[in-house]
């Protein structure tokens, strides 16, 4: 069983990217659970989703307490939100930022994790250049399967056709694409405190 | 308004229930031998009710302008109680009764059943009494209109919550006395509120057809189901029934105080379409209010002893201001 | 479909619930006397009548005034229409113009020359009647329909009696009143003209006669005593209507005195005018609001430019001047002389003062009781002997055409009945529809027709008919602004009305029926009944 | 064909495929989800000759279907929480006329104080509506329930309620078959109502029904709920037959065939219920789960058998009968008559709390060692609760209990700034 938890605020897609994950998981042949811990909240307030995937069928629905991978679409949550809690001692932290984690100022928190298990990427960045709009998804799973090698970039591409058809579905990928280059100029699995920056 | 056939020449004119010199196609389907009477004999109706009648009067109609091609949701009141318990039903038409509160949503869910089926011929009628059409089926009625399901509903108006036992509801007339209204203390019988007018609240939605009627006018009440028939979409019908219970007068003055409630403005009968008043029943023998209300009980405290002419004066300032809002005075005529 | 119990119902199955046990009272429908009827002194079913008219079913209705009234074309014109002072339609805007549909149906009929039949065989009696007057002709008729025989003797060389000599051809065209006439004869009834009787018994016994009809009329003028210089300046207007009548053209000079305040008294004055005079004068010893004349006949006199001299009355004539003694009303409305006189210039007077009964060829029968002038006779028209019965202006009653042909239907029911040696009982009246009863709301506001009328210039040129007819439709309107007071006219109301369908309509001319299964006895067909038909009695305990 | 979707998603296309031909949708959460998505598929053409009536309220919602199904159309709408009380009046108008509409609940608790998460308190309060309950355990279920719901419903005429958890299920994406149209078209034929409103064989249907016969008429809808449960089973094996997987039936059980201690749920927690179960198998105690899939008709003769040998039952229950406990319990123990089997009623999740493994594993220990309450509340934070009765002991006016409790918790100020 892999778990991620995605952190966010409402209206970034935070219940979308577990979705995503979670088609992507399905598209590989593995039991995907997304399950969004949504409510009342509004555009703005901090979210959290979930996404299981497993070998087997996944019957367990409680929340994801102890996350495998933790995806933080929005830094700014990082002094409001638990958002580490949990997070197993060889678990992986994505952040979205075009800052590099010290500057986020949890670099000693993330030394603590496996080498490479922990990275920014300006996912951001990315989608306003790709798709136009402040859509870090696409980009931000793309990382994820970068830094954890759990998923194919063609799965994440293909959930994201799924999800999205034609042109904002391609504008994605290529979003979700560029992403996945910069982990591998920067080699995120040699180095703990990987940074990808923009080409 | 440009109503029902007004005939010359006859010593009754059209004002009677039938009229053997008319040609035949254009009488009153009341005079009919062989109409429906979609309430038959046998309900349990009090003496002399007007509800009972005006729903006669209106599904015959009804029947007549779809060929019988018409099926009927009706809300909870005395009319659904005194005409179906078990084991004898006196409907002679397809008939469904749900709830108090739902006969509009339930006339949708008729009407969208037989769009679906392909029953393009059959029409549905939603009807109820005033507390299930302008009290507690209010929410469900404004939803068909704003819908603008495929609806006649009719609401036969009888001013009270007569089926519990004449209880307030928001159709009852101001200073009029109910079991919740009692006639006592400095405002005796039921405040002198805003009104709530459904006909005209009806009319904001846009529907394409609203009118009022009467039981007193049987041929103007006929035309509009008629002409209401003729649309599709929403429409409302709100029909004037005296309850001689209720209102404490004559079981042999139903129709007698309907009338003088049309008379004396109290009563406006007018229709609109798509929002916009397109005709009124103008009014034949002006009375003062005096003369509707002096006829029944409910009334009966604004005349005892030295009487409220001060209220009773309230009550036609309600009138006149009918008659000017709505012209249910022509020029020319005696006032 | 198996229906899923108590949940879905048949259709309709209430009525096994008997709703009739509710009641505590019972509608019942009634028929009232119109007071039109009530007040016909023909006995016409004038109701009845309308409501065939109204549909356009003329001959029909023309058959039913027949039936009580052999001459409608007459009557439509000088009957004084007492049923229109009753309608009740008067007090709603105004009365029904009975008569002018009356007289549409009367000249209808001679325009398609409807007849009439006996109604019974032949019986084989024979009937003498006395006087082709109105009393007399109507008599004759009815007989005639029981199928008895009969000869009327007229004196005169016309007959019509006063129809004929009392009322001027401007108010009732001769061709009219021979039509209607030669409808009798044709029927099988003889009249011998100036075949006067002057001696009953010998001539009923000669003829074998098994009953007699007496309806000679009042013929002989009443005088009035005025002392004058010159006679033949006044004369009475018997005298004068019969002279117009035989073609005569009578010499009353340009200013003629009309002494009298009856319809005779109008008939003189407006032929005066007729006959050339610039002025005539109605001289009246009380004042309008007391004048016996319709107010019809005054208004028409009125604007044909008759004058009148209220308060006076003419004391003496000399020279072609009148003494005029001024009259005062006292408390009880009665003329008192005032001894104030006045002189008014005339070239001649005609007195209108009424008639009396010229009785000398019954001096010799036995038994007649004759009192002021008249013969007295009982309920059934049979004067005091056997056998002979009377009416008309002879007997005691009011003297007009229409109270003669409802004597002469009544005598003809009496003398069948004596001839079949049988007794007639006239039907019960029912009581009187009052205004009261109708609910007027359902009758349509339509005041009556104008019928038209000659203007005044042309009218006193001549003779011609004052009063036109009324063409079809306005007949229809007339017929259907009857209330039918009293008597259903399938108006649907009470079948409409009834929350509880009870009432049962049993299809065109049949009426309804309550079905008291099912009434409550709520009494709203009752109260919504526009002709007061339907009474409310309360249930028996 | 197998999809990884929304299990909102997934109900949407199942009724789709269940050819309705009224639905009438008013949104409420967490069921907007399937109606907005079967809006869709009308507004696209996808579901054909089929109206979608947005109504102004749930009781219109309610009272259109039952407009609908009387006039013989196949009818549905979908709800949750205050919504279905808010139609609760219509909803047992559907019941006791037997109109076999179908509602799916996305489960959800009820206030005050509002809570938009899931529990079974919505379902629980109309239990005894005339409707038949079928609680779905995973998005699968859910999709395989409603086919069989309108087959089921159609046939009793009695309309059918579908429980899903609200967002644990109605949101979560799952592995998904959705059948074929063909499928499904062969399962279920056309409807054919038992009465209908039809002015050529016109009825008068919602008569007035006194002393004299109501009790009949109440007992011939409970004779149908028993007749549904020897149907129910039917159409599961039919089911099975057909689509080629267990769904629906009156109960499941899991590992409880020599169980001494049994877990008794409804719907979603029934997965997590199955997990901690293997993983105390896995410690060598005889426990087992049984899932009740149909609430009503209640299963008390097919539960009789089931809970078999067992010692001990533990109801997991979403729902609380405040002033006892819980309603499965209570239900629960009409099939165990004159035992000794010891049931513990533990209410959980209510309010969306979540059910975690180690929470039940924790509660199951303590029912084997005889630890357990009676009736117990699953992760109840005590000394809150305790803090409050202790104020409310003191004080007659504490203010509100829930901001109380909330400033307790320490969250309340995060939500005030």
């Amino acid at each position: 069983m892999f778990e991620v938890r995605i952190h966010g605020r409402g209206g970034q897609g935070v219940v979308t990217a577990a979705e995503l994950l979670s088609i992507a998981g399905f598209e590989e042949g593995f039991w995907a659970q997304a399950i969004p811990s949504f409510g009342s909240e509004r555009m703005g307030a901090p979210v959290v989703a979930f996404c299981r995937l497993n070998e087997c069928e996944i019957r367990s629905r409680e929340p994801i307490t102890s996350p495998d991978a933790v995806i933080i679409q929005d830094p700014t949550l990082l002094h409001q939100v638990k958002v580490f809690e949990g997070l197993s001692p060889g678990g992986y932290v994505l952040i979205n930022s075009s800052r590099s984690l010290d500057q986020l100022g949890i670099g000693e928190f993330v030394d603590k994790l496996p080498r490479g298990h922990a990275a920014c990427l300006p996912a951001t960045e990315l989608a306003l250049r790709h798709v136009g709009r402040p859509v870090p998804n696409a980009a931000l799973l793309a990382g994820l399967c970068a830094i954890t090698g759990r998923l194919k970039p063609a799965s994440i591409e293909a959930a994201i056709r799924r999800k999205f058809k034609g042109e904002v579905g391609e504008k994605n990928v290529a979003a979700a694409r560029e992403a996945f280059a910069m982990f591998a100029n920067v080699e995120v699995k040699e180095g703990a405190r990987a940074h990808a920056q923009a080409v | 308004m440009s109503g029902p056939q007004r005939v010359k020449f006859y010593q009754t004119g059209t004002f009677t229930v039938g009229n053997r010199l008319l040609d035949v196609s254009v009488r009153s389907v009341q005079s009919d031998r062989s109409r429906n009477n979609s309430l038959n004999s046998g309900h349990r109706a009090c003496q002399g009710c007007g509800e009972a009648l005006g729903a006669r009067y209106a599904l015959d109609a009804a029947m007549r302008a779809v060929n019988g091609k018409l099926v009927v949701a009706n809300a909870t009141g005395c009319l659904e109680v005194f005409s179906t318990p078990y084991p004898e039903s006196s409907w002679r038409v397809a008939w469904l009764h749900s709830l108090f509160a739902n006969a509009a949503a339930v006339g949708t869910g008729m009407a969208a059943a037989m769009r679906v089926k392909g029953r393009h011929d059959v029409r549905v009628i939603a009807q109820g009494g005033d507390g299930g059409t302008v009290d507690i089926g209010f929410a469900c009625l404004s939803g068909m209109f704003e819908r603008n399901d495929d609806v006649l509903y009719i609401c036969y108006d009888n001013e009270a919550y007569m089926n519990t036992g004449v209880q307030r509801s928001s159709a009852t007339p101001a200073a009029a006395r109910t079991a919740t209204t009692p006639a006592v203390g400095d405002q005796p019988g039921n405040v002198f509120g805003q009104g709530k007018n459904v006909p005209l609240i009806a009319m904001a939605h846009g529907i394409p057809y609203v009118a009022t009627a009467s039981v007193c006018d049987l041929r103007d009440l006929e035309y509009k189901v008629e002409k209401a028939m003729g649309f599709h979409g929403a429409r409302y019908l709100h029909v004037h029934v005296p309850c001689p219970l209720g209102w404490g007068c004559d079981t042999g003055d139903t129709l007698k105080v309907a009338r003088l409630a049309a008379e004396s403005g109290l009563f406006p009968i007018f229709e609109a379409e798509y929002g916009e008043i397109t005709g009124r029943r103008a009014i034949r023998k002006r009375v003062p209010v005096d003369d509707y209300l002096r006829m029944q009980s409910r009334f009966a405290h604004l005349f005892k002893g030295r009487g409220d002419p001060a209220r009773v004066a309230m009550i036609q300032a309600i009138a006149d201001r009918n008659i000017r809002r709505f012209g249910l005075v022509s020029e020319g005529a005696p006032a | 479909m198996n229906k899923p119990f108590a949940i879905t119902l048949d259709v309709g199955t209430s009525l096994v619930n008997k709703t009739g046990s509710w009641r505590t009272e019972r509608p019942v429908y009634v028929d009232r006397l119109p007071p039109c009827n009530n007040a016909c002194p023909a006995g016409e079913n004038i109701q009845q009548w309308l409501y065939l008219a109204e549909e356009g079913n003329y001959e029909q209705a023309w058959r039913e005034i027949v039936k009580h009234n052999p001459m409608p074309a007459c009557m439509g014109r000088v009957c004084y229409h007492p049923c229109e002072d009753f309608c009740n339609r008067a007090r709603l805007d105004t009365a029904v113009s009975i008569h002018s549909v009356e007289r549409f149906l009367g000249d209808l009929a001679i325009r398609n020359n409807w007849r009439v039949k006996p109604d019974a065989p032949s019986t084989g009696r024979h009937v003498l009647v006395v006087g082709a007057g109105p009393s007399g002709l109507s008599a004759a008729y009815h007989l005639a329909r029981m199928g008895h025989r009969v000869t009327i003797y007229e004196a005169g060389p016309w007959a019509g009696g006063m129809m004929r000599f009392g009322i001027p051809k401007y108010r009732l065209p001769r061709d009219v009143l021979d039509a209607e006439i030669r409808r009798i004869t044709d029927l099988g009834v003889t009249i011998k003209l100036n075949h006067k009787v002057a001696d009953l018994d010998q001539t009923m016994r000669s003829e074998k006669f098994d009953a007699v009809f007496l309806a000679v009329g009042a013929h002989l003028a009443k005088r009035a005593y005025i002392p004058a210089g010159d006679a033949g300046k006044i004369l009475d207007a018997l005298q004068l209507l019969r002279g117009v009548e035989a073609g005569d053209q009578p010499l009353l000079g340009r200013r003629v005195l009309i002494y009298g305040g009856g319809n005779t008294a109008m008939d003189v004055a407006r032929s005066a005018k007729r006959l050339g005079a610039s002025e005539a004068i109605v001289v009246y010893r009380r004042t309008r609001e007391k004048m016996p004349a319709h107010d019809f006949e005054v208004r028409e006199a009125e604007e044909e430019g008759v004058m009148f001299k209220w308060l006076s009355t003419i004391k003496a004539e000399s020279e072609g001047k009148f003494t005029v003694e001024k009259m005062k009303l006292d408390d009880k409305g009665k003329p008192q002389p005032t001894g104030e006189f006045e002189t008014m210039e005339a070239d001649s007077c005609v007195l209108a003062l009424g008639q009396d009964v010229d009785l000398s060829f019954l001096s010799r029968v036995t038994g007649l009781t004759i009192t002021d002038g008249v013969v007295e006779v009982g309920p059934d028209m049979m004067t005091g002997r056997r056998g002979v019965f009377a009416g008309g202006d002879m007997v005691p009653a009011e003297r007009t055409v229409t109270v003669a042909i409802g004597h002469g239907k009544k005598a003809a029911r009496y003398i069948d009945a004596f001839l079949r040696d049988t007794t007639y009982t006239p039907a019960s009246k029912h009581e009187v529809a009052k205004f009261e009863n109708l609910n007027t709301w359902y009758y349509t506001d339509a005041p009556a027709t104008v019928q038209p009328a000659l203007d005044a210039a042309r009218r006193i040129s001549n003779f011609e008919e004052v009063v036109g007819g009324l063409d079809e439709s306005n007949a229809l309107f007339e017929a259907r602004r009857c209330l039918s007071c009293g008597n259903c006219f399938e108006c649907d109301n009470c079948f409409g009305v009834c929350p509880d369908n009870a009432v049962i309509k049993l299809g065109p001319g049949k009426r309804f029926e309550f079905n008291y299964d099912y009434c409550k006895g709520c009494g709203m067909c009752s109260t919504e009944c526009p002709c007061g038909a339907i009474r409310m009695e309360p249930e028996t305990i | 064909m197998l999809r990884q979707c929304e299990g909102s998603q997934a109900v949407a296309e199942a009724i789709g495929l269940c050819r309705p031909q009224v639905i009438c949708a008013y949104p409420i959460t967490p069921q907007t989800h399937i109606v907005e998505g079967l809006g869709a598929l009308v507004k696209s053409g996808a579901l054909a000759n089929c109206e979608y009536i947005n109504v102004e309220s749930e009781f219109a919602a309610m009272s259109v279907a039952i407009g609908a199904s009387a006039a013989g159309a196949r009818a549905y709408t979908a709800t949750a929480s205050q919504g279905i009380l808010y139609m609760a009046e219509a909803v047992y108008n559907a019941g006791g006329l037997g109109l076999p509409i179908v509602m799916t609940v996305g489960n959800r608790s009820i206030g005050a104080p509002i809570n938009i998460w899931n529990d079974h308190t919505d379902s629980m309060a109309l239990r005894d509506a005339g409707w038949i309950q079928l609680f779905a355990e995973d998005n699968q279920e859910a999709v395989d329930l409603h086919i069989q719901a309108f087959r089921l419903g159609e046939e009793l005429s009695l309309p059918v309620m579908v429980c899903m958890d609200g967002f644990i299920l109605t949101h979560a994406y799952e592995r998904v078959d959705i059948p074929t149209q063909e499928q499904v078209d062969q399962f279920l034929p056309p409807y054919e109502p038992r009465q209908v409103v039809d002015p050529d064989n016109p009825v008068t249907i919602g008569a007035m029904v006194g002393p004299e016969a109501f009790m009949e008429v109440r007992y011939l809808a409970h004779a149908k709920q028993l007749r549904a449960l020897e149907l129910i089973p039917e159409l599961a094996a039919e089911f099975k037959q057909k689509f080629g997987r267990d769904s629906g039936g009156l109960i499941r059980s899991y590992r409880a065939d020599d169980a001494e201690t049994i877990v008794v749920g409804l719907g979603s927690v029934n997965g997590t219920i199955k997990d901690v179960v293997d993983e105390m198998r896995n410690e060598g105690i005889k426990i087992g789960g049984v899932s009740i899939c149909s609430f009503r008709p209640f299963p008390t003769a097919a539960l009789s058998t089931a809970l078999g040998r067992a010692q001990r039952i533990i109801t997991i229950e979403k729902s609380l009968s405040v002033g006892i406990g819980g309603n499965v319990s209570h239900n629960l123990r009409m099939a165990l008559p004159d035992r000794n089997t010891t049931v513990y009623t533990v209410i959980a999740g209510l309010g969306g709390r979540p059910i975690t493994r180690a929470s039940l594993k924790k509660v199951f220990r303590s029912a084997l060692d005889g630890l357990l309450e009676p009736v117990s509340f699953l992760d109840l934070n005590l000394p809150v609760v305790q803090r409050q009765l202790e104020r409310e002991r003191l004080e007659r006016r504490t203010g509100p209990a829930a901001e109380a409790i909330l400033r307790d918790l320490n969250t309340l100020p995060a939500a005030v700034h």
